[in-house]
């Protein structure tokens, strides 16, 4: 007997994917940012496998693992954004100074 | 073991060894060699030794050709790794094999900054070479076929000369390009032959048998015949050529010259010819019109240029124009006049961009008339250009000769006109090939010409065996022409995986 | 519902709030490791308990390293403390927090009508995972494959010295 | 026996020209002179040999030997064969001694030359290539041979490679003699589509068995004639053998009067056959000649370099062999071929080394009275010259010239059913040459050696160099006593040597034809003395420069046509194009695309730039619309985003 219904899943995942966008539009520092965003895929991750336990599928978990590597990228190459703005002088790690792509 | 694998990735495996080989020892001196140099050379030993097992072992033929080697690779898409060798692919593996060693022993110790990374580029380069020339899926010609461009694109932009990120982009995005087009005629033969028959396969044997409509045969015959074209290359798609010729370092430029048009020429026979052959007999006046036309206007172009490299590079258009008329004349003479022209063109032309590598490396510059006179300074070098520009405009007894003399005929029996038009283009190689003699070679000195050192003995007698191989193909080519005929297809498709489609 | 379900749920939403406003960008990880153990009891909690163990390794254990790794080559201080005490006064809040709701209502009226069926009782074990990633989803898994290919390069490319390099 | 000779004849000349090319650099001057003469003295001593054993073997057929098989796939098979007959017997023995003896004479004339390795390297492989040409029994190893020793000849012509003036000369020769080839590779390419081989005795047969339609047999002739015409320096390629003269004297007596412009005799005279069934050839063949015995003759009148006079005279020669093989008296072309290289060789051997012994002066003016002090030259140039002229009985010159003006008396053209040509206008020129030819190469002799002194002869001529003069002056005196006209004793050695069943004779022909050709050397003889060869000569130069005269003293009438009519629109559209037109096309249409969207970005911005204003200035107020969209801020994009996730449920949820 599972612990957890589906329902309350959805409910938890739900909450968890508000907080994270909450997080991404109230904060400009970009190191939190990418955390809200770590947080809303972990939402959407959630769901997934919840899905897959309802349905007794395992494609919930596969793509559990595709978000996870998915994550990970995003992580990789956002945080290696920061470092190289951060090198270059940058003062803060302020995602509203401009426009980012003209570095 | 089955050879033809091991062929194929022996030269990327070793390139990545002697990559590191060059990272972990570098060279110390600029004058010794590095391990990573022994590496290559080892690995190219290694490579012919397999080569000349795959040549003279005669075993149980599994395939419709004598070499044969197959595994799926993406059972549900049809597509598997088939490697198959007649003599064509042999011959011409053979000349990639012969002009590496030549690129090895004489000119990649130029390169010398990251050198290891360099042949690692060049070494990719051959497996994607042999590749092509093995590959019997289509899906997998196309895979070699792109692999080769990238690592020939990187040595371009990387090591070239002064313009080179503009020669390596237009060769990219011609080669590329044109790939793209061929892809799309793959496919297009695949799904038709699903449509048919409800298998889906790459396969080349099997996808032979194929029934097309007149217009789609010839749809997807254009489509192979542009990719091939820009690499043989044809007169209106040539434009890449000169400019990555003249840009590439002079390995590059060797294997850029001596193979890779060779692919082109290749793929006209296997996959133009082979595959369609009534769309390619209905295609013949326009195709051997381009040809002449490159002919012509190669030999043109190339008497009219100042920079060697460039002229070279010309030149090797007029002689792909006598290829491309032999493949198209419609008869196996054609066929093997075609055949013997890649053969000596490849040799020829390899072995006069390796004498303008050498003088630009003595001095920097490739502009004739600030080269001048190099008989009294260099009379070695000097009369190695001579044989090979005689080579060049078709000197009868050398290699040469015996192509065109094929191609000139087989073209005559159709078109006397077309034979005749052609047969001018070799006054027009008189015009090029001496005036690059008499600007460079066989000229006054230059007034302000530093002391230079000629090429040393050995390297002498590197050149001195390709002048005595062209000097074979030319006077006693029947062994030859024997060994590197391609096989027909219908003979043997009965014996194959394809005769069993109706 | 259990009652470590319960307790498991709650901590992984009040980790999150608290990652979301937290001045100091250490204690921020520090939360969202808690947020993330506390989801992988969860995942547990859902019979996944392959998911659970990849989400403590590779979530909370390496990509938040690469976070504390950051965050310690940044050099933050006291001056950015203040400085996003600054960004945040309530006004900022307030628009995004009322998006956020608003979303968050949104989901949750859509997604009841699905909760009515019963749960199937059963745990999928990590055989199943690995049978169907390698099987059905081999393709995905070379897409996801050349994805990291191209993370690692893009990283490589950007993060690089360009001071030193050519 | 003869299968190991006659490769063996090929192979020491060849093997000569290796081993000098490979040590060159470390072999003296005396040894490479020493390996060159021998390995060319081996093939002479062979080719003796082979002749006897030709000879004294049966009558038809000659020695085959057929190496390797060349090429064979279906429609053409063809051979490296060589064939010893009759014909290439002669051929072979004037390559081989008067090689020899040009390469003995070479050996003192080059001795101080640095390049000496390369000259003889060249001369060699010369030889050899010739003797490929001569032997090949397969009109495709002829090939061969044919462009080999054309590219010898350029080689040596740019010998003295530092002149610009030598190497445009070498590349002169070869493009003209190449365009030629390229008829002559067409020709064969007829041949062999309709033949299916190349080999001389079986494309032959298949001629005669008419497998070739008429028009066939006569454009595969007129394209072999093409050929030939440029080989041989004939009307309208006359124009590369003068400035040829650039290269050592050695050069010009070997290749540019012995041996190398005969190939193209040589050629017609193999194929023979062919040319007998195409009548029109045949006749364009005898016309072409004819005119250039006759203008090679009137040019060499008014030159004044004593090198050219002797170019333009080969050319004359040329001329009198084509005119010979015009008219089927191709035995005549051969006898001629033959007595011109002993004396056109002394010729110019002897003209070397009075040059080099004037301090390499070639004007004749600036020479004179050299007759006190080089006495034995002058006796060999004498020689020399009376055969050339043909004085009678005591010339070689003469039996050979007289056989071609009895052969072309009696000669009838029958170009169509009912227009035929008679042989006595063409008879008529050729006497006039002769005429003219004694009145020419007479006014050489006369001022060159008599009058008074000019330049200071200084030196020796060595006797490395005499002893070929000796040799030349003998054979060109009394190296036509073989063949005589039916008139005088009737002797037909030469033509039963060649063609054993049908002996060439015109027991018909009337003697003061005979007489005529007698009589018309003596008469320019005579002229030339009264003109310039009396104390006081009557004129220094023929008068009239200013017309008619002046384009051809310099010989550069047919040169400036060739440069209107090719060379400059060449150059030019080869200049116009250089930059590859479609290159720039393609490249063009690329620039054009960038600039284009590079144009469409700055409009755009433009734009942009002005709305922003547009809504700064009039609109403060309203708030930043423009400015909300694209303000570069990733959280108001996010905000967005969201705000649009939000419509989205809220329309889920509505509905």
């Amino acid at each position: 007997m599972l612990a957890f219904s589906f329902n309350d899943t959805l409910l938890v995942a739900t909450v968890l994917f508000s907080i994270g966008l909450a997080g991404v539009l109230v904060r400009r520092n970009m190191v939190f940012m990418l955390m809200s965003l770590d947080i809303m895929l972990n939402a959407a991750a959630l769901v997934f496998v919840g899905a897959g336990a309802r349905w007794h599928d395992a494609t919930g978990q596969v793509m559990f693992v595709l978000i996870l590597a998915l994550a990970a990228v995003e992580t990789a190459v956002g945080l290696a954004i920061i470092v190289c703005l951060h090198a270059r002088g940058r003062p803060t790690l302020d995602a509203d100074t401009g426009n980012l792509l003209r570095g | 073991m089955n050879p033809l694998p091991v062929l194929v990735l022996l030269p990327i495996m070793g390139g990545g060894l002697a990559w590191g080989a060059g990272r972990m020892w570098p060279r110390a001196s600029p004058s010794m060699r590095d391990a990573s140099w022994w590496v290559v050379l080892a690995t190219l030993v290694v490579e012919t030794l397999v080569l000349a097992m795959a040549t003279f072992s005669h075993r149980a033929h599994a395939g419709p050709w004598p070499g044969h080697f197959a595994m799926p690779w993406i059972p549900a898409m049809g597509i598997a790794v088939r490697l198959d060798m007649d003599g064509l692919s042999l011959s011409l593996i053979w000349l990639s094999l012969i002009l590496c060693f030549l690129c090895v022993l004489l000119a990649t110790r130029q390169a010398t900054a990251h050198a290891g990374a360099f042949r690692f580029l060049f070494l990719a380069t051959l497996t994607g070479v042999i590749g092509t020339f093995l590959a019997t899926d289509l899906f997998v010609f196309f895979f070699f076929w792109e692999l080769m461009l990238v690592p020939m694109a990187g040595l371009i932009a990387a090591w070239g000369h002064e313009d080179r990120q503009r020669a390596a982009m237009k060769f990219f995005m011609f080669t590329q390009g044109s790939g793209l087009v061929m892809l799309l005629s793959i496919l297009g033969l695949v799904i038709t032959h699903y449509r048919q028959t409800g298998v889906l396969t790459f396969d080349y044997f099997t996808l032979a048998h194929t029934s097309l409509s007149p217009t789609g045969a010839m749809l997807l015959m254009l489509g192979f015949f542009i990719a091939f074209a820009v690499k043989l290359p044809v007169v209106p798609v040539h434009v890449w050529l000169p400019d990555a010729h003249t840009q590439a370092p002079t390995a590059a430029s060797v294997l850029l010259a001596g193979i890779l048009l060779k692919t082109g020429g290749y793929g006209m026979i296997r996959f133009n010819v082979m595959l369609f052959p009534d769309a390619a007999a209905r295609f013949a006046p326009i195709a051997m019109g381009l040809g002449v036309a490159g002919i012509l206007y190669g030999a043109w172009l190339s008497s009219a240029q100042d920079d060697v490299k460039r002229l070279i590079a010309y030149s090797s258009i007029s002689h792909m124009g006598f290829v491309l008329l032999g493949i198209f004349a419609g008869s196996r003479m054609g066929m093997l006049g075609a055949v013997m022209q890649m053969l000596a063109h490849g040799l020829g032309t390899a072995a006069l961009f390796l004498i303008a590598g050498a003088i630009q490396d003595r001095l920097h510059t490739r502009d004739m008339h600030r080269i001048g006179g190099l008989w009294a300074a260099m009379p070695r070098l000097s009369s190695a250009g001579l044989f090979f520009a005689m080579a060049a405009l078709g000197m009868p007894g050398l290699g040469n000769f015996t192509g065109e003399f094929l191609v000139l005929l087989a073209t005559w029996r159709i078109s006397p006109l077309l034979a005749t038009l052609a047969a001018t283009g070799l006054v027009l190689a008189a015009i090029y090939a001496l005036r690059m003699v008499n600007r460079i070679f066989l000229a006054a000195p230059q007034a302000d010409t530093r002391p230079v050192t000629d090429l040393p003995s050995w390297q002498m007698a590197v050149f001195a065996c390709v002048m005595a191989f062209l000097v074979l193909l030319g006077l006693y080519p029947q062994p030859f022409m024997i060994f590197s005929a391609p096989l027909p297809l219908p003979a043997t498709a009965m014996a194959g995986p394809g005769g069993t489609t109706p | 519902m259990h009652a470590l379900a319960l307790l498991a749920a709650c901590v992984t939403v009040v980790g999150a709030i608290m990652v979301i406003t937290r001045r100091v960008a250490v204690h921020a990880v520090l939360y969202l490791v808690v947020t993330l153990l506390a989801l992988a009891t969860v995942l547990v909690m859902l019979g996944a308990s392959f998911a659970a163990m990849l989400e403590i390794i590779i979530y909370a254990g390496a990509i938040m390293v690469l976070f504390v790794f950051v965050i310690m080559m940044l050099n933050l201080g006291q001056p950015d403390s203040a400085r996003e005490k600054e960004w945040l006064r309530p006004r900022a809040w307030l628009g995004p927090g009322v998006l956020a709701t608003i979303v968050c209502a949104e989901l949750l009226y859509c997604t009841s009508p699905l909760s009515g069926a019963a749960p199937v009782p059963a745990a999928i074990t990590v055989h199943d995972v690995g049978a169907d990633l390698f099987g059905r989803y081999v393709l995905v898994v070379e897409l996801v494959s050349y994805l990291l290919l191209a993370g690692l390069v893009s990283a490589f490319y950007i993060g690089r010295n360009r001071a030193g390099g050519r | 026996m003869a299968e190991i000779l006659l490769p063996l004849l090929v192979l020491c000349p060849l093997a000569a020209s290796l081993v000098v090319f490979i040590s060159a650099g470390r072999m003296g001057a005396r040894a490479i002179g020493t390996v060159a003469c021998a390995g060319v003295g081996i093939s002479a001593v062979l080719s003796i040999i082979l002749s006897v054993m030709l000879l004294s073997g049966p009558v038809a057929g000659g020695l085959q030997v057929t190496l390797w098989p060349w090429m064979r796939v279906a429609g053409l098979s063809a051979d490296i064969a060589f064939t010893l007959d009759r014909i290439s017997m002669v051929m072979v023995l004037v390559v081989t001694i008067v090689g020899l003896l040009i390469h003995v004479y070479a050996a003192g004339y080059m001795r101080d030359d640095p390049g000496i390795a390369r000259f003889f390297g060249c001369m060699t492989l010369f030889v050899a290539a010739m003797l490929v040409l001569v032997l090949a029994s397969d009109l495709l190893c002829l090939f061969i041979g044919w462009e080999g020793v054309g590219l010898c000849s350029y080689l040596l012509i740019g010998f003295w490679y530092d002149d610009p003036a030598n190497t445009s000369a070498a590349r002169k020769a070869f493009y003209m003699t190449r365009m030629g080839d390229v008829a002559l590779l067409c020709g064969l390419l007829l041949l062999a589509c309709a033949t299916g081989s190349l080999r001389i005795g079986s494309v032959l047969a298949s001629v005669a068995d008419g497998r070739l339609p008429a028009s066939g047999v006569n454009v595969a002739a007129a394209f072999i004639l093409v050929g030939a015409l440029a080989k041989s320096a004939q009307i309208p390629f006359q124009a590369w053998l003068p400035d040829a003269m650039a290269g050592p004297t050695p050069t010009s007596a070997l290749i540019h009067a012995a041996t190398m412009v005969t190939a193209g005799v040589y050629l017609i005279a193999r194929v023979h056959d062919l040319f007998a069934m195409a009548a029109p050839v045949m006749a364009l063949t005898a016309v072409l000649g004819a005119l250039t015995l006759l203008m090679g003759a009137c040019t060499a009148l008014v030159q004044s370099d004593l090198k050219r006079i002797l170019a333009w005279s080969t050319i004359s020669q040329l001329g009198y062999m084509f005119l010979a093989l015009g008219c089927g008296v191709w035995q005549a072309a051969l006898f001629h071929l033959m007595t011109h290289a002993f004396f056109k060789a002394l010729l110019f051997l002897t003209a070397g080394a009075v040059i080099m012994r004037a301090g390499h002066e070639q004007d004749i003016f600036r020479l004179g009275g050299l007759r006190r002090a080089m006495p034995g030259l002058t006796a060999a140039f004498v020689a020399g010259a009376s055969a050339l002229a043909g004085l009678p009985l005591v010339t070689a010159g003469f039996y050979s010239k007289e056989m071609i003006l009895s052969g072309v008396w009696h000669v009838h053209f029958g170009l169509a059913r009912e227009w035929t040509l008679s042989g006595h206008p063409l008879w008529g020129i050729a006497l006039l040459g002769a005429f003219l030819t004694a009145l020419y190469i007479f006014r050489c002799v006369f001022i060159v050696f008599c009058g008074k002194a000019g330049t200071r002869a200084a030196g020796r001529t060595s006797r490395l160099m005499g002893i070929p003069l000796v040799c030349l002056s003998v054979l060109s005196l009394f190296g036509g006593v073989i063949e005589m006209p039916d008139t005088l004793p009737s002797l037909h050695l030469f033509s039963a040597l060649l063609d054993p069943g049908t002996p060439l004779s015109h027991a018909d022909e009337p003697v003061w034809l005979v007489l005529a050709g007698a009589l018309a050397p003596l008469a320019g003889l005579g002229v030339a003395w009264v003109l310039w060869g009396r104390p006081s000569p009557v004129m220094r130069e023929i008068p009239g420069q200013a017309g008619v005269i002046r384009p051809a003293r310099t010989g550069r009438g047919m040169d400036v046509l060739y440069d209107r009519v090719f060379v400059q629109p060449f150059r030019l559209l080869a200049w116009l194009t250089r930059l590859d037109i479609p290159g720039h096309a393609i490249t063009g249409t690329g620039r054009l695309t960038r600039a284009a969207s590079a144009g469409i970005l700055g409009v755009r911005a433009g734009l942009l730039d002005m709305l922003a204003m547009r809504a700064t200035g009039t609109a403060r107020w309203a708030g930043h619309l423009p400015g909300l969209f694209q303000n570069g801020r990733v959280r108001w994009y996010a905000a967005w985003i969201a705000g649009g996730l939000c419509a989205g449920l809220a329309m889920a949820v509505l509905s």
